[in-house]
C-alpha cells in the first residue's frame, strides 16, 4: 500500500467507538430486542442452543479468519467439512480415534491441494478454492458410496451430545480452538508472519520470511478446523450427510469474518471480532426463525443487518 | 512538443527570461501569489502534522520546502492538492479562497504534483501513465494509441528517457518511474508544479534533465514547489525556501543571503556552530583496512537483459560503493548476491560456502541482508506497527519456541529508534502513518537488528533528512569499522565516493571498471561511470527541445 | 546522450519481443486452451464436432457471457459481483410479469431495476468505502429474498405470451439465435469500451492502483459505481433474455451464477486483483464451461459426484495452465 | 451402461402401481413420432437434482435397471444439477447426440419450453416422470407419470390428525423455497388442516431446504421458542430425521412427546418408524423405471397410453412399518 492512504472523512471520537465495537453493539441491540419481544429467549436451554448451533461456523470461520489474513479466501471449507463428514462412519469400526485421524487426514487433502494451488502454483484463491468446492464435495460423495449412514458410536453421540457441568462438548471444544487460534495469531512468531505475508507479500519475500510454506499450512489448518466441524456437525446429527453437510458455510464464515472486523484485504486477523462476527449472525437467524419470519423476508433483513454492522465500523479505504 | 503535451499556461504571464535562465527572484514581483496555504493545521489520530501553516507561492518562483523527516512537508503537500482536507486554515489561489475537494480538482486548476512515492499504476504501459485521463482521441472519440505512443515516445525524448512507452510501467528502474512521474507532472497545464523528492532516486545526468525542466517552467511563468534533502540541489534551483519543523514554519526568506550551516540548524533546530562540523556527509575521512580475506566473493553474476558476468569481493570491515547510471544493474547485482532474484549463472561463496542462490532466506541463513531500493513496494508492510516492522526479519531469533517475546523485540526496537531517531507517536503505530524518511529508517533497522555479515545497502539514504543521513554515514562507518562488509549502492556522487573505499563501476550490466585508492574521486567516478558521454552530461544547459533529437538520431 | 540510454543495454529488443510473444501467450492462453479441448472433444466423440451441438453450446453460454461481459469490468477494477445469480433471477420475473405491457415493457423494467440494485451496491463500495464482496454477498440475499417475495414464496412463475419477446428468445436470423447475436454484439462494444474509451482506461487504473489513480485526478468514486451499474444492468438483461428464451420468469433460475461468472473471467486471464482484464479471453472463458459440460453429457454415464469431480478439476487444469503462461511475463 | 452406484435400493421392491390415469388416449399417431423397438432406440434420461438424496439416487437407479433390463441401443443419462438451464441443454445435448426417446425427470414446471420444443422439432417421444409440467400432453410431451404432491401433504395431514387426536401445536419443515414440491405438499397439508383438524394450531412453517442439517437447527430454534409444540410434519424424510435429532437433542422423546410426520418414505425414515421414534411417512415412490419403460414400450409400438398417469403411494405407519420396512428405499 502507499504512503498516501486516502481516507474518509473524519468522524467523531464516539463514531470511533461505534467504528471499534460495532459488532458488539449489534450483538447486545438484538439480545436486548428479544428480551422484549421473543418469549423463552433467556432461558438457559435457548442460549445453550445458539452456543451449539454457532459451532460450526464458529470454528470455520477461525480457519477463514487466518486465510482471509494472507489475502486469500477458501471456498472449499464445506467441502472438508463433507469430507470429514463421509469418511468418519467409514472406519468407525476401528473405533473412534482412528476413525476421527482418518477423518482429518481425508480433509487435509484439500487443504493441501487448496496450499500447493495457492503458494507454489500462483492460482488465485478464489479460483483455486471454488475448483475444491466442486470436487471436493464430490469426492466426498463419492467416497461415502452417496449413502446417507446413521452413526450409532457412543463416543460421537457423546461428542454430539453430551455435556460437562451443562456446557455441551461441541462448546468446550470450539472455545478451546478460539484460545488457541488467538494465542497463535497474537502471541507466535507464525501469527506475526501471516499477517506480515497478507500485508505486503513481496516484502515479506524480501525479509526472508518462508511465505510458500507459510500459506501452505495456512490451508491445511483451515482445512483442519473445517473437518472438525464437520465431524461435530455430524456427531451433533448422529448422522453422516455429506450431500448438504457444511452447504454455503464459506459465505457465512466469510461474512463473520469480515463483520467481525478483519478485512478481506488481508494484513489483520481479529479473533476476537470473528467470534462475535459468528455469534451476530446465529442470533439474527433464531431471531428470524422464532418469529416464523417467511425465507423472502429474512434474507432480506439479514443482508440488511450484515449492511449496516460491516457500514458502521468501515475505517480506512484499503486498497492495493 | 506536440498539443496534448506542451504546458502552456493560460493566465501567468511569461517573464521573456531566456529558456534555462531563471527570471530574477520572483518574490519582488508585484502579481498575487498564484497558491497559498493560510493558517493551515492537519491533525492525525496522535500526532499534529501541520500547524497554523501559511505558504505563498508566487508566479514563477522557485520555491524550496525544507524540514527534517516527520517535519510535515509531504502532509502540507497533499493538503494543497486536496488529498487532505485541512482541519483549519484554508487555501487560496491567485488570492481567491479554493476548496480542493479531490485531487482532481487541485489539477484543474492548475496545480500539478509530482508525490514523494511514485504514484503511478505499475501494471499500465509507460504512455498509459502519462496521458491517462487525457488521452489523445481520434474519429468517434476514441482513444488514438498510435498517437498517445508518439507523443509519449516524444515526451519521454525530450527529458532523455528513451524507453518503449508501450511496455508496462512496473519494468522500468524506480529512477525511470520518477521521470515518467515528472514527464506527466509537467505536461498536464499547471500554474504551479509540485515536486515532493522527485530525485530521491534519480541520477546526475537525470537531476540535470530535471533542473532544465524547471528553468523552462519558470520562464513560462510557473511556479515549482520543491522538497528535497539534498542541499546543493536546492542552492542550485531554488531562491525561496520555507522551513518546517514539527509542522510549524519556523522560517521564511530568500536562500542566496541563507548559510548552509544556518538553514540546517534551522531545520534541526540545533545552534549552528552544533551543525557546523562535519563535511557535506558524514563518512570519515581515514578508509578501513582491506587487506583481509575477502568474506564475500561473488563471480560472473549473470541474468539474461539484466547483468552479465558481474564479479565482486568484499572484505570484513570494507565499504565498496557500486557506480552506475540509472539501470546500469546495480540494483539487480544486489539482489542477485541476496538471493532476491534468481540468477542464470553464477556464484555467491561466504566464508568458503556457496549460497545456495535464489533464495532469501539462504543468504540470511549466510549472514548476507539488503535493504532494498523500493521502500513502498519491496519494504514496508503497510498494516503493521513500526515495532513489528523492525522485528520482522529477526523475528525467530527474538522468539522462544515459536513464542515472540515482548521483551526481546523492545530491547531491539529501543535501540533502534533512538539511534536512528525514528519519529513515530509509539512502536505501536502503524508504519503506514510514518513519513516518508521515517519509513526508511525504520527500513534499515530491520536490517541491521540481524548483525549480518555482509550488508548490502540500496539507496540507504533515500529521503531521509541531513540530521539522519548523517546518522546513518556514521553508522555505516562505524558497522565497517566493527568488521561488517558493507556494498553501497547510491544515487548521490559523493555519497559513494567519499563513503566507499573501493567503487566498482557497472554499465549495461557489467563491470567496466574499478575504482580504488586516490581514484575514488567524483571526477574520475563520473567518467568511469558515463563512458564518452560524460561530457554531454555533466552542466549541459542547451534547450531541451533541440537536445533530445540529435541524440536519438 | 548515450550516458542515459542502458535501456538499449538491459531492456534489449529481444527482451520486448519475448515479452510480447509471453504477453499474447497470455492474452490468448484461454482461447488456446479452449481449442485444445475443442480439438480432443472432437476427436473422441463422434456427436460432438457437429452443426446442432456447436450451435447449442453458444446458444447456452450467450446468457453467461453477458453476465461474464459485466463481471469482467467489477473485476478489472479490482472488484466482484455475487449478486448477480439473484439480479438474473429477479430479471426474469420482472421481464415476465412485464411483458403483459408488451416487449419494450419486458426489457426496460429489467434494466432499469438491474441498474438501480447496481447503483445501490456501487454507491456503498465506492462512497460507503465498504468491501464489494460484502456488500453484493447481501446483494444475492437481498434480491433472493424480493424475487421470492414478490412470487409469494417462489410458487408463482409469471409466462411470457408476448411474440415479440418471444422471438427475441427463441427466434434469430441466419439460424444464430438473438441471444448469441446481443452477446457477441455486447462483447464487442465491451472491447471497445474497455480498450479504445478513456472510460475504461479510467476502469483498468482504478482496479491497477487506486490511491494512483485518485492522485493522478481520476474520479475513482465514479468509475467504481459506474461497474456495478453495468454489471446489474447485464445480469438483469441476460436474465430477461433468458425468459424470453424459456417462455416463463422462473424464481429458482441463477442460483450459483456468480460463481460460473467469476470462473469464467478469471479462466479469461482477467486478474482478481484488478488492473488487468481480457474480454475475449472471458468469451474463451465462458465457452470452455459450456463445452465441458457438453463433454460430461457425452460421456453420459457419470453420475452427480463423478461430474462434480470433473467439472471441478477441469477449472483447476485450466486456471493452472493459465497461472503458469502469466507468470513467465512478471518481471 | 450400470456405473452401480448408491445400490442398497433394489428396484424390484415395491413397485409403483398406477392409481389413477385418464385412460389410454395418446399414441404415436396423435403424438406424430415414428415406431421404433426400444433394441434399436437411444435412450436419453435427463435427471433434475444430484443423486444425492434417497429419492434421487432410487429413482435414477431403477431408471438404469430398467433401461438394462429392456436392452435399449443405448443410455445417456444427464444431471443438472438443480440448475434449470443446465437442463435445458442437457436434454438439448441428449437430442443432439442423436436420443430417440427421452425419460424428464423436470426440475421446475415451468421454463422446460426450449427443450421440449427441440425434441417435438424431431418428433421426439419426451415421458415426464415425478415433477408435472406446466405444458400439454400428447403435444408437449407424451405423458406424465408421478405422484399427487398435494395429495401427499393431504395424506400426511391426515396421519396427523389420527396420530394427536386432532389437537396440538404443529411446526412445518417447507422443502426449498420456490420449489413445486414444497408449495404443493404445503399446500395438501394445510387445507387439509384447515378442513379436518380444527383442533390443530400450526405455529411455524420454517424451511429447511430438504436438508437433514437445515431440518435439526430450525426444530431446535422453534422448540425453544414453542415449547408447547406437540408435532412437526417435514416435506421430506430427511428433514423429519433432523428434526427428530433435536428433538433427542432437546431432551424429549421423538414420537412421543413430539410426533414426527413426513413425505418419501426412505429406509432411514421408516426404520425410525419401527423403533418407536417416528409416526407417519407418506410413500413418494422414485421408482419411474419399470412404469416408464413399460409406457414407453407400448407407445412406440403403436398402442396408446395415458397423459397423466398418478401412481399410488403407499405410507407407513406404527402398525405396517416392520413389514414394509424393507421396500423402502
Ligand atoms: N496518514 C497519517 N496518519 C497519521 N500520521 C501521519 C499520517 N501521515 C503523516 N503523519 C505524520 O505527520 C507527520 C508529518 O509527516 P510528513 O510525511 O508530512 O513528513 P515529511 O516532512 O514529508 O517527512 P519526510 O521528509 O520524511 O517525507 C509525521 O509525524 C507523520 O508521522
Ligand atoms: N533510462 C532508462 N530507460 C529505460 N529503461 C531503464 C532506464 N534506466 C533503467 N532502466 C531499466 O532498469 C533496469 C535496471 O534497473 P536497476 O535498478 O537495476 O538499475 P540501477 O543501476 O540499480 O539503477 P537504480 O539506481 O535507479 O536502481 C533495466 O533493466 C532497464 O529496464
Ligand atoms: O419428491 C422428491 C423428494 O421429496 C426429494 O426429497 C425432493 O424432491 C422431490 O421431487
Ligand atoms: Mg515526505
Ligand atoms: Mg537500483
Amino acid at each position: 500500500m502507499s504512503s498516501v492512504t486516502i481516507r474518509l472523512p473524519r468522524q467523531g471520537a464516539g463514531l470511533a467507538l461505534l467504528q471499534k465495537y460495532g459488532v458488539y453493539l449489534a450483538i447486545v441491540l438484538i439480545l436486548v430486542a428479544n428480551l422484549i419481544v421473543t418469549p423463552n429467549f433467556f432461558t438457559i436451554d435457548n442460549l445453550r442452543t445458539q452456543l451449539v448451533q454457532v459451532v460450526p461456523v464458529l470454528i470455520v470461520a477461525l480457519g477463514m479468519a487466518l486465510v482471509i489474513g494472507t489475502e486469500g479466501i477458501d471456498l472449499s471449507v464445506g467441502a472438508a467439512m463433507a469430507m470429514a463428514a463421509a469418511v468418519l462412519p467409514l472406519y468407525i469400526g476401528y473405533g473412534f480415534v482412528p476413525a476421527l485421524i482418518i477423518a482429518l487426514v481425508a480433509a487435509l487433502v484439500i487443504g493441501l491441494t487448496n496450499g500447493v494451488l495457492v503458494a507454489f502454483v500462483g492460482v488465485q484463491p478464489i479460483v483455486a478454492t471454488l475448483s475444491l468446492m466442486v470436487a471436493g464435495r464430490g469426492l466426498a460423495l463419492l467416497v461415502a458410496g452417496e449413502q446417507l449412514r446413521p452413526v450409532i458410536d457412543p463416543t460421537v453421540l457423546a461428542l454430539g451430545r453430551g455435556t460437562v457441568f451443562g456446557v455441551p462438548w461441541a462448546v468446550l471444544i470450539a472455545a478451546a480452538l478460539v484460545a488457541i487460534i488467538a494465542v497463535l495469531v497474537n502471541r507466535t512468531t507464525f501469527g506475526k508472519q501471516l499477517v506480515a505475508v497478507g500485508g505486503n507479500r513481496r516484502a515479506a519475500e524480501l525479509a526472508g520470511l518462508p511465505v510458500k510454506r507459510i500459506l501452505l499450512v495456512i490451508y491445511l489448518v483451515c482445512a483442519v478446523l473445517a473437518a472438525v466441524a464437520g465431524i461435530i456437525g455430524t456427531a451433533r446429527l448422529a448422522a453422516s450427510v455429506p450431500s448438504t453437510i457444511g452447504n454455503l458455510i464459506e459465505l457465512s464464515a466469510i461474512t463473520a469474518v469480515v463483520v467481525g472486523g478483519t478485512p478481506l484485504s488481508g494484513g489483520q486477523v481479529k479473533i476476537a471480532g470473528t467470534v462475535a462476527g459468528a455469534l451476530l449472525l446465529q442470533i439474527i437467524t433464531a431471531t428470524l426463525v422464532k418469529h416464523n419470519v417467511p425465507d423472502a423476508y429474512s434474507q432480506i433483513i439479514q443482508a440488511a443487518i450484515i449492511i449496516v454492522a460491516v457500514y458502521i465500523q468501515r475505517g480506512k479505504v484499503f486498497t492495493k | 512538443m506536440t498539443e496534448s503535451s506542451t504546458s502552456n499556461p493560460t493566465g501567468a504571464a511569461p517573464t521573456g527570461a531566456a529558456v534555462g535562465v531563471a527570471p530574477g527572484s520572483g518574490s519582488g514581483s508585484a502579481d498575487a501569489p498564484v497558491l497559498q496555504a493560510r493558517g493551515v493545521s492537519k491533525r492525525f489520530s496522535g500526532v499534529t502534522a501541520l500547524d497554523g501553516i501559511d505558504f505563498t507561492v508566487l508566479p514563477g518562483e522557485a520555491h524550496a520546502l525544507m524540514g527534517e523527516n516527520g517535519a510535515g512537508k509531504s502532509t502540507l503537500i497533499k493538503v494543497l492538492t486536496g488529498v487532505y482536507q485541512p482541519d483549519d486554515g484554508e487555501l487560496a489561489l491567485h488570492g481567491e479562497p479554493v476548496r480542493f475537494a479531490r485531487p482532481l480538482d487541485a489539477q484543474k486548476s492548475g496545480v500539478s504534483t509530482i508525490y514523494q512515492e511514485v504514484n503511478l499504476i505499475p501494471l499500465m504501459s509507460v504512455a498509459q501513465n502519462i496521458f491517462l485521463g487525457r488521452e489523445p482521441r481520434g474519429l468517434l472519440g476514441l482513444i488514438d494509441h498510435r498517437r498517445m505512443y508518439a507523443d509519449a515516445r516524444e515526451l519521454l525524448g525530450t527529458y532523455g528517457i528513451q524507453v518503449d512507452v508501450r511496455r508496462p510501467l512496473r519494468s522500468l528502474a524506480l529512477g525511470v518511474q520518477q521521470m515518467v512521474a515528472l514527464a506527466r507532472a509537467v505536461s498536464i497545464n499547471a500554474r504551479v508544479v509540485i515536486m515532493d523528492e522527485p530525485t530521491s532516486s534519480l541520477e546526475t545526468a537525470e537531476v540535470e534533465t530535471l533542473f532544465r525542466v524547471i528553468g523552462m517552467l519558470r520562464a513560462q511563468g510557473i511556479a515549482v514547489v520543491y522538497v528535497s534533502h539534498r542541499m546543493d540541489e536546492i542552492y542550485r534551483v531554488c531562491e525561496k525556501v520555507t522551513v518546517l519543523r514539527d509542522g510549524k514554519v519556523v522560517h521564511v526568506g530568500d536562500l542566496t543571503d541563507l548559510p548552509r550551516v544556518e538553514l540546517v540548524s534551522k531545520m534541526l533546530g540545533r545552534s549552528v556552530d552544533a551543525v557546523a562540523k562535519g563535511g557535506a556527509t558524514s563518512f570519515s575521512e581515514d578508509s578501513h583496512v582491506s587487506e583481509a580475506t575477502p568474506v564475500l566473493t561473488a563471480t560472473d553474476l549473470s541474468r539474461r537483459h539484466q547483468i552479465d558476468g558481474v564479479g565482486l569481493t568484499i572484505r570484513p570491515g570494507e565499504v565498496v560503493g557500486l557506480g552506475g547510471l540509472l539501470g546500469a544493474g546495480r540494483s539487480e547485482t544486489l539482489k542477485g548476491i541476496s538471493g532476491v532474484m534468481q540468477l542464470d549463472r553464477g556464484s555467491v561463496v561466504i566464508d568458503g560456502q556457496t549460497v545456495r542462490s535464489g533464495s532469501v532466506p539462504a543468504a540470511i541463513r549466510a549472514g548476507i541482508v539488503m535493504l532494498p531500493e523500493d521502500r513502498k513496494a519491496e519494504g514496508i508492510i503497510p498494516g503493521l506497527s513500526v515495532r513489528d516492522n523492525i522485528v520482522l526479519a529477526a523475528l525467530p531469533r527474538l522468539s522462544k519456541a515459536g513464542f515472540s517475546s515482548r521483551k526481546n523485540q523492545d530491547a531491539v526496537v529501543d535501540v533502534f529508534m533512538k539511534r536512528l531517531r525514528i519519529k513515530a507517536s509509539s512502536p505501536d503505530q502503524p508504519v503506514s502513518e510514518l513519513s516518508g524518511g521515517n519509513q526508511q529508517k525504520v527500513m534499515i533497522a530491520r536490517w541491521l537488528a540481524m548483525s549480518p555479515k555482509v550488508l548490502l545497502l540500496d539507496e540507504p539514504t533515500r529521503g531521509i533528512d541531513v540530521g539522519a543521513k548523517a546518522e546513518v554515514q556514521a553508522l555505516i562507518d562505524e558497522l565497517a569499522r566493527e568488521g561488517l562488509a558493507i556494498v553501497l549502492v547510491s544515487s548521490e556522487l559523493e555519497e559513494v565516493v567519499e563513503g566507499a573505499d573501493r567503487v566498482v563501476v557497472l554499465r549495461d550490466g557489467q563491470v567496466v571498471t574499478e575504482l580504488t585508492g586516490d581514484q575514488v574521486d567524483e571526477k574520475h567516478l563520473l567518467d568511469a561511470i558515463a563512458g564518452d558521454g560524460a561530457a554531454s552530461v555533466v552542466g549541459a544547459d542547451a534547450p531541451i527541445t533541440t537536445t533530445s533529437k540529435e541524440e536519438r538520431a | 546522450m548515450t550516458a542515459i540510454e542502458p535501456s538499449a543495454g538491459p531492456a534489449s529488443s529481444s527482451q520486448l519481443a519475448r515479452e510480447r510473444a509471453v504477453g499474447a501467450v497470455q492474452s490468448f492462453g484461454a482461447p488456446i486452451v479452449l481449442v485444445i479441448v475443442v480439438v480432443v472433444a472432437s476427436l473422441s466423440f463422434p456427436t460432438f464436432f457437429t452443426a446442432t451441438n456447436l450451435t447449442n453450446i453458444l446458444l447456452q453460454s450467450s446468457f453467461l457471457l453477458i453476465v461474464g461481459i459485466g463481471m469482467t469490468f467489477v473485476i478489472v477494477t479490482g472488484g466482484i459481483d455475487l449478486s448477480v445469480g439473484s439480479v438474473f433471477a429477479l430479471g426474469g420475473v420482472l421481464a415476465a410479469y412485464a411483458s403483459q405491457w408488451g416487449w419494450v415493457a419486458a426489457l426496460v423494467v429489467p434494466l432499469v431495476v438491474g441498474a438501480l440494485i447496481g447503483a445501490i451496491q456501487g454507491a456503498l463500495v465506492a462512497w460507503g468505502g465498504m468491501a464489494p464482496f460484502i456488500v453484493t454477498l447481501a446483494g444475492l440475499l437481498a434480491v433472493r429474498g424480493v424475487v421470492l417475495a414478490i412470487t409469494n414464496g417462489g410458487s408463482t412463475t409469471p409466462l411470457i405470451t408476448d411474440p415479440v419477446l418471444k422471438g427475441i428468445g427463441q427466434g434469430g436470423i441466419a439460424g444464430i439465435e438473438w441471444p448469441v447475436i446481443i452477446g457477441l454484439v455486447l462483447l464487442v462494444i465491451g472491447i471497445v469500451l474497455l480498450t479504445r474509451s478513456r472510460t475504461g482506461q479510467g476502469v483498468v487504473a482504478v482496479g491497477g492502483s487506486e490511491n494512483a489513480s485518485t492522485l493522478m485526478g481520476l474520479p475513482v468514486a465514479r468509475v467504481k459505481m459506474s461497474v456495478y451499474v453495468l454489471s446489474g444492468i447485464m445480469a438483469a438483461l441476460a436474465g430477461a433474455l433468458n425468459a424470453a428464451y424459456t417462455s416463463s420468469g422462473v424464481p429458482v433460475v441463477g442460483v450459483g451464477m456468480e460463481l460460473s461468472a467469476i470462473s469464467a473471467v478469471v479462466i479469461g486471464g482477467t486478474l482478481l486483483t484488478g488492473g488487468k482484464g481480457s474480454l475475449i479471453g472471458t468469451l474463451a472463458g465462458v465457452l470452455l464451461l459450456g463445452v465441458i459440460q457438453n463433454i460430461i453429457n457425452q460421456v453420459g454415464s457419470l453420475t452427480s459426484s463423478v461430474q462434480s469431480i470433473v467439472s471441478g478439476g477441469f477449472l483447476a487444469v485450466v486456471v493452472i495452465i493459465q497461472t503458469v503462461l502469466s507468470r513467465q511475463q512478471r518481471l | 451402461t450400470n456405473t452401480g452406484t448408491g445400490s442398497n435400493t433394489s428396484s424390484g421392491s415395491s413397485e409403483q402401481k398406477v392409481k389413477e390415469s385418464d385412460g389410454p388416449t395418446c399414441d404415436l399417431a396423435t403424438y406424430k413420432g415414428e415406431k421404433i423397438d426400444l433394441k434399436d432406440a437411444v435412450v436419453g434420461f435427463s435427471q433434475s437434482e444430484k443423486e444425492d438424496n434417497p429419492f434421487r439416487i432410487a429413482e435414477t437407479q431403477s431408471i438404469k435397471d430398467e433401461a438394462a433390463k429392456a436392452g435399449v441401443k443405448k443410455f445417456i443419462a444427464t444431471n443438472a444439477q438443480s440448475t434449470l438451464s443446465k437442463q435445458i441443454s442437457d436434454i438439448q445435448d441428449l437430442i443432439s447426440q442423436g436420443a430417440d426417446v427421452l425419460i424428464v425427470a423436470p426440475l421446475n414446471s415451468d421454463g422446460l419450453e426450449p427443450a421440449l420444443s427441440a425434441a417435438r422439432e424431431k418428433n421426439i417421444p419426451v415421458i415426464t416422470i415425478d415433477r408435472k409440467l406446466n405444458a400439454e400432453a400428447c403435444k408437449d410431451y407424451v405423458s406424465f407419470l408421478g405422484s399427487d404432491f398435494v395429495e401427499q401433504g393431504k395424506r400426511a395431514a391426515d396421519q396427523l390428525i389420527k396420530g394427536t387426536g386432532g389437537k396440538g401445536k404443529v411446526a412445518i419443515l417447507l422443502g426449498s423455497s420456490g420449489n413445486g414440491v414444497t408449495t404443493d405438499r404445503t399446500k395438501g397439508f394445510v387445507d387439509e388442516i384447515k378442513a379436518k383438524g380444527s383442533g390443530i394450531e400450526i405455529v411455524a412453517q420454517q424451511t429447511g431446504e430438504f436438508a437433514r442439517d437445515k431440518g435439526q437447527s430450525v426444530t431446535e430454534q422453534l422448540l425453544q421458542s414453542n415449547p408447547e409444540i406437540t408435532a412437526i410434519y417435514a416435506e421430506n424424510d430427511e428433514m423429519g430425521l433432523g428434526a427428530q435429532a433435536a428433538i433427542i437433542a432437546a431432551g424429549k422423546t421423538p414420537g412421543k412427546d413430539i410426533q414426527i410426520y413426513s413425505i418419501d418414505g426412505t429406509k432411514n425414515a421408516v426404520s425410525q418408524i419401527v423403533a418407536g421414534q417416528y409416526n407417519g411417512v407418506i410413500e413418494s415412490n422414485p421408482r419411474f423405471g419399470p412404469l416408464a419403460f413399460t409406457t414407453l414400450k407400448s407407445f412406440l409400438a403403436g398402442d396408446p397410453v395415458g397423459q397423466d398417469v398418478i401412481i399410488e403411494d403407499g405410507e407407513y405407519d406404527a402398525d405396517n412399518a416392520a413389514t414394509k420396512v424393507d421396500g423402502a428405499y
